[in-house]
């Protein structure tokens, strides 16, 4: 299969050459975006060529999506757009708002990938479809017709990372044996073959950037790509960027991670509250690598019952077993244990798809096909249709796609306030000031949450369903990656919020894949691979000296920047794992195959 | 799939032995039997008391039940009280023209209540959508024996272009495509519309969904994007009422079978309701709602391909 | 402005609350300007909602008020079939036509309303309960009974009906609800199903909403325009149900004022006295189209606040004009 | 091929071919090729072109020959001697006195509970009844009656072959030749030439089965050259219509209301004489029948043989009504209708009913039965009923509807003294006696019985402008439903 896609993978066709020349395919001037009073964006100047990568960052809310939807020719509603894109020398947008020639650049010149990629799945289409529908619409693939656009397609998939995982099937990956030599072309194809509702968030994100990809667009926009990927998959995408890029891509990358930026773009331009508040080469407009993380929390000293292995437990999860269809069939989960001691914080890492958000719903009582025993403060924890009131709010979760989650017919805050109304009985006014109170610790204004989910930026909305369940006050928080679409400073307010809530007895059950912040919050990590605990421990100790492969491959890939420009491919293919230290014997799904160092390569 | 598959047929079976008995119980709650019906205006309470017993009529209830679930067990549908003559031969006589109706209609009615709910659908709020909704609408709001009426009226009797009723057509009537034109037509004013809707309400909300945006983002143009990425979505409901429609229809085709005097089951079903002759009703009952078990069957199987997600929690 | 906004709604009955907010957003998008598309939108959508509420009005008033205008019963005083006695002409029994039109919409209206209606709610009921329940089994009790009457011809219910109970009103009504409730119910649960197992849902249960909010709160609101275009349809076919069931010679009372029995009893004088049948037929078309046209004006298209990854494709009535560079780029 | 001129029915004298459409309201499955079966109309006719009767009845419902060539009967009526006509079967059997006596035994068959006859010929004693000679036949009765030439022309007593009992497969001696046949749908017979009466002019012949609407649409679009049965709103219709012209038969029949006189109210001939006066029987025949009727006087058969001439016409009086509704304690109280929608105009004369009868000062309460079984029904249901009944022989009418053992007896009319009359009336072989007798007997009824008759309705049916030679008969009449005498353009 890899061989196949060789001449025709995104991007492999050399059309650096192409009429447009070498100069800028993407020209914003002076580009305004204004909603009601409000202005989103104010003059914003930016260029993409061919080529490089160019990297816009700033804080939460500071208009990236809008300036990146802008260059489609696209606005939020009540959101009016003004000044000038460009692209191609076809004008988007002009004085009077988006112009015509929008529609002919979208897919061929310039591909999006939107920040919540869950959304812009088509539910009822097997993912291959789509990817070689798109693939056939920009590209002409004369005589070999279909057979070459879904070489083409599943290309594109390789390239956004996305290789067969053991999850909807019920296999472990712990044998290996199929995976030694790749891909077989059967699994590329079923996996191909699935449906969007049967990838992890993780896996998601990869579909949506394989269908940017799969368009073959001069330019891609990706708003995010980092986020609900391990740091594997985050460093294979960091290489995988470059490579693009060396190929003649123009990429705008829309990102708080630093790192990422810091590894893929020469150049960066900063927004701030709309403004062009920088634009230069990227080790100038952003700060330098912090050398170790700043530790808000972990300085301070840990309140007494956080204390590891003597506190009380709030909750626990005795050998979970989660399946995904009816009688026992598909299980994604294999016997999992976590004990989160009250005021204390579990980390659970593990590489994409590897069923962490299937444990976290679990423990929420929303995944009801499970086997294994749930106790929350010593009483048995019921699926969440059974629980009382007190016990639905003991556990509450932060979902990982937050967008989803939200009504698109009330105001955010109307619908965040039910919690207290609803799990604290406190009056509906009341209530709403609460949440005022709780978010504008998050750092969210007033304003901001009087308004519908989808005039939110990303980082906003993710605070506002922390807030949702914040409400709550409940003894296990349990947070789904939480701040992926946040920048350092956001991240730092939820991080202190967790410290408060921790000081009040909050347990927490943290999800994440940067290795920086669970290092500062938690007291224990677990390890998930394919489903099993492959490793748990102290948090600092496991981070120091990890004992599984997996965690080893995932500190391995922790560090990204300009002094790590990639994971080199020796060092995360199999057999660089010593078999000895490596007991359940589990790999990154990442690792399987590395169509990305072989023959993916175009042949010049 | 397959087990859901299975699943699903087991209980059609389910469906069908009960509604056997529904029906069965229905009949015979009418007021009256085929003995009085048969004899009506022509004869005395002796002379029916006579034909009654004679039809079997004055055994126990639960005794006609057992006797006919036997025959149907073993592949008979019974007796006509009436005729006299077996009930197969009743339902072979009329399913032709009846199913060959519904399938014409059914043929030209999903393209059309597609491409119309489409249409309407994606210039929800336009002039278009007001004025084909707007048709559609008066079209299923006029009775259909009326619109049969004016239709006969204008296109046969004014201008002489197409037979008026089936009176006299006997056999070979696959022959004469023209005699289809106005009842098919009178059905799909009848079905047009609700299907159209569904796809309409349909098309609005997927057009609206993250998905659709996204896929006009990465250049798909807007014909594509409808058929290959909305329509899929802005299919269930329609899907489901398109079952639903093969029910509705056959209660069209009955106004329909009467206004153009057309020997189908529909005719058959309440000549024999209103001659009280259970076999008969039972027979063709069963077979009716076979067919509307399949059409039902297909349904869910669409939409579970349709709405791939809900395979996860059902 | 929203902080009132907030404050005020909070004292509200939610779906008031809502229906609230929704009006003040369309104006506030309206107010907000001159983005093609929006104002466009919305005006259309009131338009249809304007047209659709003055078609009901000669309709619904004959219905409401046309008994306290006509007599009980009407009498038959004039010759049948005749064109130019009274406004209207007269029935076959000489009745004055537009006497019996002001008489006849309370039932006719009525059975129908009530019968959708009803078929509405216990089906709406069923179908997004089992579309919320998370067990297959609750799933199966709440929908399998149901499915049951599924494949019974509703020819056979209704000849049934007005053969056996000579097409009582309540009957009536009664049987064609019951012939609608499946189809409504499975609609629905099928149209529901994804509201209800999406994560919006799953987060208000985790808030501790009540099942009933989950329901009707979200899930309804989301199936809502199909729904309502489904309902809307019914209460058409439904007013004709019982036409055709005397059509059919079932057994209806003929004399009956009501709209559809009308219609049915003078079909044959279409050519004669066309008012007698046109009358009442032109009534309930303006009904039907009215009411659809109300509900689709009302409820557009989905809600104005859209998905964040719709960004741009919403308008006010929830066109998608990727829509507005689609549309200067076709306009 | 010379051009016939279409505009009138006589024009250039009948011309032989064609093939004739005749449409008849269908009875689906109910339909049958039994002439000892026959049920409705549609039956009637296609029978009538397939098998003959011995005996038919002209437009007064007088008995003329049809295979019996003439009848004699014996003094006291017992004895009936007929001579047969010489007539082929289909199958080139000629008509024998066996055959006769065949059909006979066949009618009266114990097991057939469905041959309509049976009832009215059950005196016929056929043990004794016997061939005389090669073309006579000879028929003994228990009982002495002087109708039975009239009882042989009935419904459902068409002769048929010897040996004969297969539906499938009619063979008769009628003008036409059975081709094919599926109830409720449609009937083919070919001409035959060897018919006694001459071969008839239309080469094919074919009875279909439709609905009202059906019949209407299919004539007016020329799809059928004859319609059975329409509605006066029909006439209206096509009034102007330069295809098709309806053929009106007057006097055809009756419409009214019966009174159960064996209950109270209506057991007090005075009640029952109130409601004959406050019927307005004008304003019945304007609406029910859209004026397309004669007004009756409470007796049935206007214009056939033994109808009482020169009784005054009864009127409408209101006041007389009220004050014997007074008399009887009836004022102000409640009966009972029971109507249906069985045949046109019942439910519209039960509304119109109610008003008139509370012009008087009667309640009444009106339900809508089933229109199945509603002819049976009414024979144990209701106070007041509807009442209808199609052209047939007066002593026939009043032996099936009025004596105590009628099976049709819709007014519940149990009186000996009147049973007694009627049978020493039937008896009588002198016409002119018997006429006398049957006068008084329906004076009695008139003035004492259950019967408001109110209209003798019209019977209409269309015929395409290119049929001639269709008569205006009563239905069960020789010409009614007759093909053998008309021709096609
Ligand atoms: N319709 C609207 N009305 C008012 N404000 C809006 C509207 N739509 C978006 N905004 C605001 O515009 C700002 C910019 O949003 P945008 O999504 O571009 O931010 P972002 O930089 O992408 O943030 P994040 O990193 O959190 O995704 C946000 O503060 C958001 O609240
Ligand atoms: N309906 C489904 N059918 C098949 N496989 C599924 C389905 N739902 C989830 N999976 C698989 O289950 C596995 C676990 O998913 P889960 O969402 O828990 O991963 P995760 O650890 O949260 O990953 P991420 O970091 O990407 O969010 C994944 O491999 C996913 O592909
Ligand atoms: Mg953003
Ligand atoms: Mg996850």
């Amino acid at each position: 299969m890899t061989g196949a896609t060789g001449r025709e993978q995104p991007g492999g066709d050399g059309r650096v050459g192409s009429p447009y020349g070498p100069g800028p395919l993407v020209e914003v001037r002076g580009l305004t975006a204004r909603a009601g009073t409000a202005t989103l964006l104010d003059g914003v100047d930016l260029t993409v060529t061919p080529g490089t990568a160019t990297a816009l960052v700033g804080p939460s809310g500071s208009g990236k999506t809008t300036a990146a939807l802008a260059l489609l020719g696209e606005a939020a509603p009540g959101v009016r757009l003004a000044g000038s894109v460009r692209v191609g020398g076809v004008a988007v947008v002009d004085d009077d708002g988006p112009a015509a020639g929008a529609a002919d650049v979208r897919g061929r010149l310039l591909a999006y990938m939107p920040q919540h990629p869950a959304h812009a799945l088509n539910p009822a289409r097997r993912i291959g479809a789509v990817l070689t529908e798109l693939a056939r619409l920009h590209r002409p693939f004369g005589t070999g017709g279909r057979s070459a656009a879904e070489a083409y397609a599943a290309g594109a998939l390789h390239t956004a990372g996305l290789t067969p995982d053991p999850g909807g099937k019920g296999k472990g990956m712990d044998g290996g044996g199929e995976q030694g030599g790749g891909v077989s072309a059967a699994e590329g194809r079923a996996l191909r073959r699935r449906f969007p509702h049967q990838f992890s968030g993780g896996q998601r994100q990869r579909v949506a950037l394989a269908q940017a990809l799969a368009c073959g667009p001069r330019v891609l926009v990706l708003d995010e790509p980092s986020t609900g990927l391990d740091t594997v998959a985050r460093a294979r995408l960091a290489g995988q960027l470059n490579r693009l890029v060396a190929d003649g891509f123009g990429v705008l990358l829309l990102s708080h991670d630093h790192d990422l930026v810091r590894a893929v773009a020469p150049r960066t331009v900063l927004l701030d509250r709309g403004r062009v508040a920088a634009t230069g080469a990227t080790a100038d407009v952003l700060p330098p690598p912090r050398p170790a993380p700043q530790r808000p929390y972990a300085d301070r000293p840990l309140p007494p019952p956080a204390a590891g292995d003597t506190a009380v437990p709030a909750l626990v999860a005795h050998g979970l077993t989660a399946w995904l269809r009816t009688g026992r069939r598909g299980a994604v989960l294999h016997d999992v244990s976590v004990t989160v001691p009250e005021g204390g914080c579990v980390a659970v890492v593990g590489p994409s798809g590897s069923g962490k958000t299937v444990l976290a719903r679990c423990l929420a009582g929303l995944h009801e096909r499970h086997g294994g025993r749930l106790v929350l403060r010593g009483e048995p924890l019921p699926v969440l249709r059974r629980r009382t009131a007190r016990q639905i709010r003991g556990v509450q979760y932060v979902w990982q796609e937050v967008r989803g989650s939200f009504d698109e017919r009330r105001t955010v805050l109307e619908q965040v306030a039910r919690t207290a109304v609803r799990l604290r009985g406190l009056p509906a006014p009341e209530a709403a000031e609460r949440a005022r109170r709780i978010a504008e610790r998050l750092g969210l204004t007033p304003a901001q949450l009087t308004r519908y989910a989808a005039e939110l930026s990303g980082g906003e909305l993710q605070r506002a369903a922390l807030v949702r369940a914040l409400l709550a006050e409940p003894d296990v928080l349990v947070c789904d990656e939480i701040t992926t679409a946040l920048d350092a400073t956001a991240t730092a307010l939820v991080t202190a919020e967790i410290a408060r809530l921790r000081e009040r007895g909050t347990a927490v059950l943290w999800i994440g894949h940067d290795l920086a912040l669970v290092e500062e919050l938690a007291d224990t990590v677990v390890i998930l691979d394919a489903g099993s605990v492959v490793e748990a421990g102290n948090c600092r100790t496991v981070l120091a000296s990890p004992r599984s492969g997996t965690a080893r491959l995932l500190l391995r890939s922790r560090r990204l920047g300009a002094e790590v420009p990639a994971v080199p491919p020796e060092a995360e293919s199999p057999e660089a794992v010593p078999p000895e230290t490596a007991p359940p014997e589990v790999r990154p799904p990442s690792e399987t195959d590395s169509p990305v160092h072989r023959e993916d390569r175009p042949q010049p | 799939m397959l087990r859901y598959t299975l699943r699903r047929c087991a209980w059609t079976v389910v469906q069908l032995a009960v509604l056997a008995v529904v029906v069965f119980a229905l009949t015979n709650l009418l007021p009256g039997d085929a003995a009085t019906v048969d004899f009506n205006e022509q004869a005395g309470l002796e002379q029916v008391a006579e034909l009654r017993a004679q039809m079997g009529l004055d055994r126990p209830w639960g005794e006609r039940l057992l006797d006919w679930a036997y025959g149907v067990a073993h592949g008979d549908l019974g007796t006509s009280l009436v005729g006299g003559g077996p009930v197969s031969g009743v339902l072979a006589a009329s399913i032709g023209v009846t199913a060959t109706l519904a399938a014409v209609t059914l043929l030209l009615l999903v393209p059309l209540a597609t491409a119309v709910g489409l249409l309407t659908g994606l210039r929800a709020g336009g002039r278009t959508d007001r004025a084909v909704s707007a048709v559609t609408l008066t079209l299923t709001s006029v009775p259909d024996f009326v619109l049969a009426l004016l239709l006969v009226a204008f296109f046969s009797l004014r201008l002489g272009w197409l037979p008026s009723t089936w009176v006299g057509v006997d056999g070979a009537w696959w022959e004469r495509p023209e005699l289809f034109v106005l009842p098919v037509a009178v059905l799909l004013a009848r079905t047009v519309c609700t299907l159209s809707r569904q796809v309409r309400a349909g098309t609005i909300a997927a057009l609206h969904s993250g998905w659709a945006v996204q896929a006009r983002r990465l250049g798909v143009p807007r014909g594509r994007l409808v058929l290959r990425h909305v329509l899929p979505n802005a299919a269930v409901p329609g899907v489901q009422e398109l079952a639903r429609t093969g029910d509705q229809l056959l209660g069209g085709v009955l106004v329909v079978e009467a206004v153009f005097a057309i020997p189908g089951t529909a005719t058959a079903l309440v000549e024999a309701v209103q001659n009280r002759d259970v076999p008969t009703v039972q027979g063709l009952a069963l077979a009716l709602a076979a067919v509307a078990c399949l059409l039902n069957l297909g349904a869910d199987l669409v939409t579970r391909r349709l709405a791939p997600r809900t395979e996860v929690l059902r | 402005m929203k902080a009132a906004r907030v404050a005020n709604g909070a004292r509200v009955v939610n779906g008031v609350r809502a229906l609230v907010e929704r009006v003040r957003r369309v104006a506030r998008v309206r107010r907000d300007g001159p983005v093609r598309g929006v104002p466009r939108g919305s005006r259309a959508r009131r338009g249809r909602a304007l047209g659709g509420g003055l078609l009901l009005v000669p309709p619904v008033a004959a219905a409401l008020l046309g008994p306290f205008l006509a007599p009980d019963p009407v009498p038959s005083d004039g010759a049948p079939y005749a064109p130019d006695e009274g406004p209207l002409g007269t029935d076959a029994l000489g009745r004055d036509v537009l006497a019996l039109v002001l008489r006849g919409g309370a039932s006719a209206l009525g059975v129908a309303c009530a019968a959708v209606a009803l078929a509405v709610v216990l089906g709406g009921a069923l179908g997004l309960a089992a579309a919320a329940s998370r067990s297959r089994r609750v799933d199966d009790l709440l929908i399998r009974p149901v499915e049951l009457l599924l494949p019974l011809p509703s020819l056979l219910v209704i000849s049934l009906v007005g053969v056996g109970w000579r097409g009582h009103p309540v009957a009536v009504a009664l049987a064609v609800a019951a012939l609608n409730v499946p189809a409504v119910a499975r609609l629905l649960r099928a149209a529901a199903l994804d509201a209800a197992s999406g994560p919006v849902a799953e987060a208000m249960r985790l808030q501790g909403e009540s099942r009933a909010r989950v329901l009707f709160g979200h899930v309804g609101r989301a199936v809502l325009p199909v729904a309502a275009a489904d309902a809307g349809t019914r209460v058409g076919t439904a007013v004709f149900t019982v036409a055709a069931a005397n059509f059919l010679g079932l057994g209806l009372d003929p004399t009956s004022p009501d709209w559809g029995v009308v219609i049915a009893a003078s079909r044959e004088a279409l050519f004669v006295q066309p008012w007698a049948v046109c009358a009442p037929t032109l009534l309930l078309v303006m009904f039907t189209v009215g009411a659809n046209l109300l509900a689709d004006g009302l409820l557009g298209g989905g809600a104005v606040g859209g998905a964040r990854t719709g960004s741009g494709a919403r308008t006010g009535d929830g066109r998608t004009g990727g829509g507005r560079g689609d549309g200067k780029a076709t306009a | 091929e010379s051009a016939g001129s279409s505009g009138g029915t006589g024009s250039g004298g009948p011309r032989r071919g064609g093939s004739l459409r005749a449409a008849f309201p269908g009875a689906g499955v109910k339909e049958t090729m039994d002439p000892h079966a026959q049920r409705q109309f549609v039956d009637i006719a296609r029978h009538k072109a397939v098998f003959d009767k011995l005996v038919d009845l002209d437009a007064t419902l007088r008995p003329v020959p049809r295979l019996a060539r003439s009848w004699t009967s014996d003094r006291t009526a017992r004895v009936w001697r007929f001579e047969l006509r010489e007539a082929a079967f289909h199958d080139g059997h000629v008509l024998d006195a066996d055959d006769v006596l065949y059909s006979l035994s066949r009618i009266l068959s114990p097991d057939a509970a469905d041959h309509l006859a049976k009832h009215s010929l059950s005196h016929i004693d056929l043990r004794e009844s016997r061939a005389v000679g090669a073309r006579g036949v000879e028929i003994a009765l228990d009982r002495p009656d002087a109708e039975l030439p009239t009882l042989l022309a009935m419904t459902g007593t068409a002769v048929v072959r010897k040996g004969w009992d297969d539906p499938e497969h009619p063979v008769g001696t009628g003008p036409f030749r059975f081709v094919s046949f599926t109830a409720g749908r449609s009937f083919t017979a070919r001409r035959f030439d060897d018919h006694w009466a001459g071969a008839p002019h239309v080469d094919e012949v074919r009875v279909l089965s439709a609905d009202t609407e059906a019949r209407a649409a299919a004539v007016r679009g020329g799809e059928v050259h004859y319609a059975h049965e329409l509605t006066p709103t029909f006439a209206r219709t096509v009034a102007h219509d330069s295809r098709v012209r309806v053929v009106a038969t007057k006097r055809s029949g009756v419409q009214g209301f019966a009174l159960k006189t064996d209950r109270p109210p209506f057991d007090d001939p005075r009640a029952a004489l109130a409601v004959k006066l406050l019927v307005d029987r004008e304003r019945l025949v304007e609406v029910v029948c859209a004026g397309r009727a004669e007004v009756g006087n409470d007796l049935y058969g206007k214009g056939y043989a033994y109808y009482p001439s020169g009784l005054e016409q009864r009127e409408r009086d209101v006041a007389e009504a009220r004050r014997l509704l007074r008399r009887t304690g009836l004022f102000n109280k409640k009966v009972s209708f029971h109507t249906s929608t069985a045949a046109d105009g019942f439910a519209q004369a039960a509304h119109l009913f109610t008003e008139q009868a509370g012009e008087a000062g009667l309640r009444v309460d009106v339900t809508n039965g089933p229109p199945e079984s509603y002819f049976t029904d009414v024979l144990t249901r209701g106070t007041v009923t509807n009442h209808r009944c199609g052209a047939m022989p007066i002593p026939t009418y009043l032996s099936e509807r009025l004596l105590t053992d009628a099976p049709q007896n819709a007014t519940a009319w149990h009186d000996r003294d009147f049973d007694a009359s009627y049978a020493d009336a039937r008896a009588v072989v002198d016409t002119g006696d018997r006429t006398a007798r049957y006068r008084k007997v329906q004076t009695t009824l008139r003035d004492r019985g259950g019967l408001v008759l109110w209209a003798h309705p019209e019977w209409l049916n269309a015929v395409a402008r290119t049929l001639h030679g269709v008569r205006e008969a009563p239905p069960n009449t020789v010409d009614w439903a007759r093909f053998d005498t008309v021709w096609l353009d």
